[in-house]
């Protein structure tokens, strides 16, 4: 490993925290990410020396702070290379950037028959914009459907895509944590004349990202799963798409002129960041990307990816059988989220069990339902590792697994 | 922390590895399917109700140990009573679950009754979350009773 | 007074900040206003100790930040004296909550022909997202006069509601300070047959708000301007409204059931919250609430009617005829928010001279551009006051005006 | 902080009072509008040009002292220029405002000409917010252009 989780973990305050005399094993971040001293801290210097409105007054103070918000934006235009710095718009989370997105490019461009593929692994926040707009203007859903280890299943992509519109899709799944051949993907959907959206969620926090490799036209992801600030995610878009959309929501700073008899509208991003934006969330995005690029998101892959083989090892000696951990086991091609049964202990049972130890982990269908569905269950439990997690924190879980067997008598 | 043996009390993994009144029932019967939308757990309760009496009562669903225990004693508690003494104990459930009363002009709580086996759910309390899980399957019958009107 | 704005001040980090040795006298807190140590320190100390998921996972450090999360919307239904806690919906800001009002109640229940009548005095996020509306569906819009001293004019007002649906105003002007009669409006709208719905962007940091003695049927404001973060704001709604509009944004959360084929809602107030909430922004925003009702939301509005007398009268007592100060004089009936034109020097250029003084007021259009072209230019100068500035900062602003007379040989 | 008299310099307060080539120009003149959506300034830029050259212009609207003193002195450079002195010329100030230039296949920028009174908004650079202000004159110049091809 090329930085030392240990050492990383002092950085966060909370992973310090102690419940009845035993630390905290916060082994959930694939639904939100603890923060590091340098986020909460940028956040606090910025409200207490440069706190002041973007973008609509002159003066000094307001100059400083909407330099600083803009940098924010530069800096999420390195992160995830894409080509300019207006087709990065602040949303409140990847749901707002989603939808912004289906309601928006699929208002304008889809028409009753119009097919949109999604896959048999989305998160909700992929699947109810497209349904929302399925029923509002009988737009056709299309599934990609998974193999049995939990990778999707290509063999009949290129009908799938035949005729869609859209394809988004995620870059790794939040419950399997599969990684998606996202550049596959792409050309596919582009072969077949429809726009790729990367729901990026899962995959921007653990990997180095590169829009322009993908050859991607969409990217959502949230600042709060990447060590950054809840109340602010992302849009990424290609900016001949962003231009070319209507606006989404309606207010100040997304116009360029306002009339009784209607309106016109800014140019981007201003056209899609409707009122006044998440102003010093922006700035503790930005310390959470600089303190990720620091760490090198090389170096955080491999760690994720040591880290998975060894929990799975892990469990898989200590109990065989008795769990079964989904999707992939090959460290190549998953990330560090870990969804598992274990012997017929119901998953909130397990989770409940778990906690007693402070072992924290998710259970339930992770806004994951169709998914769930397939598995076969309507809950799993799920362990997921992020950059402050060692392999003591697999072993925890490992150890406070035991209890749970213990307590149903299984 | 309050203690695993809080929640998980013996009568309660006993009415879940062995559920009482499994199963469905046939229309008429009346069909209310209740979701926690947080967790997963899915619940149907089927009702026959003749004469504002609730004649048989049967559960599916998958859920936790809460959910499905809570949703086993539920039935046992239920079968054979009037509309009004059920409703009388949603609301003695509930208060126990710590939950407000929503309507202020209910009538006046009938507690002369022991709660039985349900008392066991006491503890769940203790654990806030869990008290989705145990109230699922009574909220499902709240609104399968409102069906059979 | 009943509370020191000297004393409050030491509450406000940012200013006690100096730029080239001077202090900041900041006026622009109608933009959005300062942060207390309190609320910052929320904050860090949310993130630092109990940061972690709401509503969706089952171990202890979840169920804290969910039980503060949820005491966050405790503190706004009391703050505003809503009925219901579950009629409480936080968005990111007032924009969006104005947004989701006219896209869901609006397009679920206005047709073509139909009449939504404003304001002259509405901020863009109470016009566009009716324009948007109106684009989409023809719907007319109506507009309510101004007096010549920038109050409404009501003369007309049953004619305008005539066969009216919905009837969106702001209880506050946040260009001439105005004060709205909110209840008379309310009941005109209901007596119509119309939705009464306030935004309350600048009432509600200033004034002691109570939707139910209002009637009012939907209220919108935003933390930012009422001493707390950015990234959040609120919805309030009666619930049998809520509980019947379609939802807003699809995702996460907001679901009971999704599958292939379709889904179904959560309740309220979860339905309307799509996706991972504005987590320590809501901590934040009760640490702001508390903060307020501390002071006693009467002594900030008793405060700020004093303030702005004082500002008034000095401003007119040093400058005369040189001086235009748009909207209402009395202090009965408006708040501590001054527009203002300076002899012939165009607003811009007023804020860049007092900016030398580090006076920060905002020039421009205010995001009320129908309101510019009724005071027949397109933008002021505006000085806003909070509980933070006192009469020292009214003389600094007279003091620092008169540079810009000189600096422009006027 | 920069002072004042590094913004307002004299030069600038003169085309503000004194604003040339004000007015409309009938059709089949050009006409292009232009907002600075962030403070409400408004600018008309009207442009008869014939045979590649801007044989004449006038300018509309309300600013600052910053926005109409750029459009006068714009006005003034420009007439009677041919477009691609005039294009070469919005970049140059482009420049000079510290825009980077969006096109990397444009032509070598002719830098050989004095920029004349136009250099008194130098300063301007020093107060980022008002950038905006100096270059929507030309913004809209170009706009304008754009519409007579
Ligand atoms: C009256 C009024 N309405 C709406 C808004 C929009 O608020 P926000 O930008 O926080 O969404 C504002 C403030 O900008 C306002 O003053
Ligand atoms: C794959 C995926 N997509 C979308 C989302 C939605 O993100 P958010 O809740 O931050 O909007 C999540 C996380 O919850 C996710 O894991």
């Amino acid at each position: 490993m090329s930085f030392d989780p240990v050492v990383v973990k002092k950085d966060f305050p909370l992973l310090e925290r102690e419940i009845n005399g035993k630390p905290v094993v916060y082994l959930d971040s694939a639904n939100t990410s603890q923060k590091p001293r340098q986020v909460i801290d940028a956040m606090s210097r910025f409200m207490e020396t440069s706190y002041a409105p973007i973008n609509r007054s002159a003066y000094h103070l307001a100059a400083e702070s909407t330099d600083a918000f803009e940098g924010a934006r530069g800096a999420v235009r390195r992160f995830i290379n894409a080509p300019r710095v207006n087709e990065v718009v602040f949303t409140k989370n990847a749901t707002e950037a989603l939808n912004l997105v289906a309601h928006s490019w699929g208002g304008a461009n889809l028409r009753q028959g119009d097919a949109v593929v999604l896959t048999h692994m989305e998160h909700h926040a992929n699947i109810v914009p497209w349904h929302m707009l399925a029923a509002e203007r009988g737009v056709e859903l299309r599934w990609v459907p998974l193999t049995s280890d939990g990778q999707l299943d290509l063999s009949d992509l290129p009908k799938l895509l035949d005729g869609a519109k859209v394809f988004s899709f995620t870059a790794m799944s939040n419950v399997l944590g599969t990684l998606t051949p996202v550049k596959q993907l792409v050309d596919a959907a582009h072969a077949a004349g429809a726009v790729a959206i990367v729901d990026g969620c899962q995959y921007v926090p653990h990997n180095p990202t590169d829009v322009q490799a993908w050859g991607a036209d969409f990217l959502a992801f949230s600042s709060h799963k990447l060590c950054g600030p809840s109340g602010i995610g992302v849009l990424w878009g290609r900016e001949s798409l962003l231009d070319a959309m209507p606006p989404f929501l309606g207010g100040g700073n997304m116009i360029a002129d306002v009339r009784l008899d209607g309106f016109s509208c800014a140019e981007l991003p201003a056209k899609f960041e409707a009122g006044t934006p998440p102003i010093t969330e922006a700035i503790g995005m930005h310390a959470a990307i600089s303190y990720l690029c620091a760490l090198g998101m090389d170096n955080v892959r491999a760690h994720e990816a040591e880290i998975a083989a060894y929990a799975i090892g892990t469990l898989k000696a200590r109990y065989g059988d008795d769990i079964t951990i989904h999707g992939p086991t090959d460290p190549a091609v998953r990330g560090a989220t870990l969804s598992f049964q274990f012997k017929d202990v119901h998953p909130h049972d397990v989770s409940q069990v778990l906690d007693q130890a402070n072992v924290c982990v998710r259970a339930g269908h992770h806004c994951a339902k169709p998914l769930m569905k397939l598995l076969g269950s309507n809950a799993t439990a799920r362990a997921s590792f992020y950059i402050y997690n060692s392999t003591a924190d697999a072993d925890a879980l490992a150890d406070a697994l035991a209890n749970a067997g213990d307590l149903f008598g299984l | 922390m309050p203690g695993l043996e809080d929640l998980y009390r013996e009568i309660i993994l006993d009415h879940y590895r062995t559920p009482r009144n499994r199963g469905e029932l046939a229309p008429p019967a009346v069909r209310a399917e209740g979701h926690n939308p947080l967790c997963g757990d899915e619940i149907q309760v089927y009702l026959d109700v003749k004469d504002g009496v609730v004649s048989d009562i049967k559960i599916g669903g998958q859920g936790c140990s809460i959910s499905q225990s809570s949703a086993s004693m539920m039935s046992a508690a239920v079968k054979g009573k009037s509309v009004d003494e059920i409703r009388n104990l949603v609301r003695r459930f509930k208060n126990m679950m710590s939950i407000e009363e929503e309507d202020e002009n209910a009538p006046p709580l009938d507690e002369s009754k022991p709660l039985g086996d349900l008392e066991a759910l006491r503890g769940v309390v203790k654990f806030p979350v869990r008290i989705k899980c145990a109230t699922l399957a009574w909220n499902t019958l709240l609104d399968g009773l409102s069906q059979s009107n």
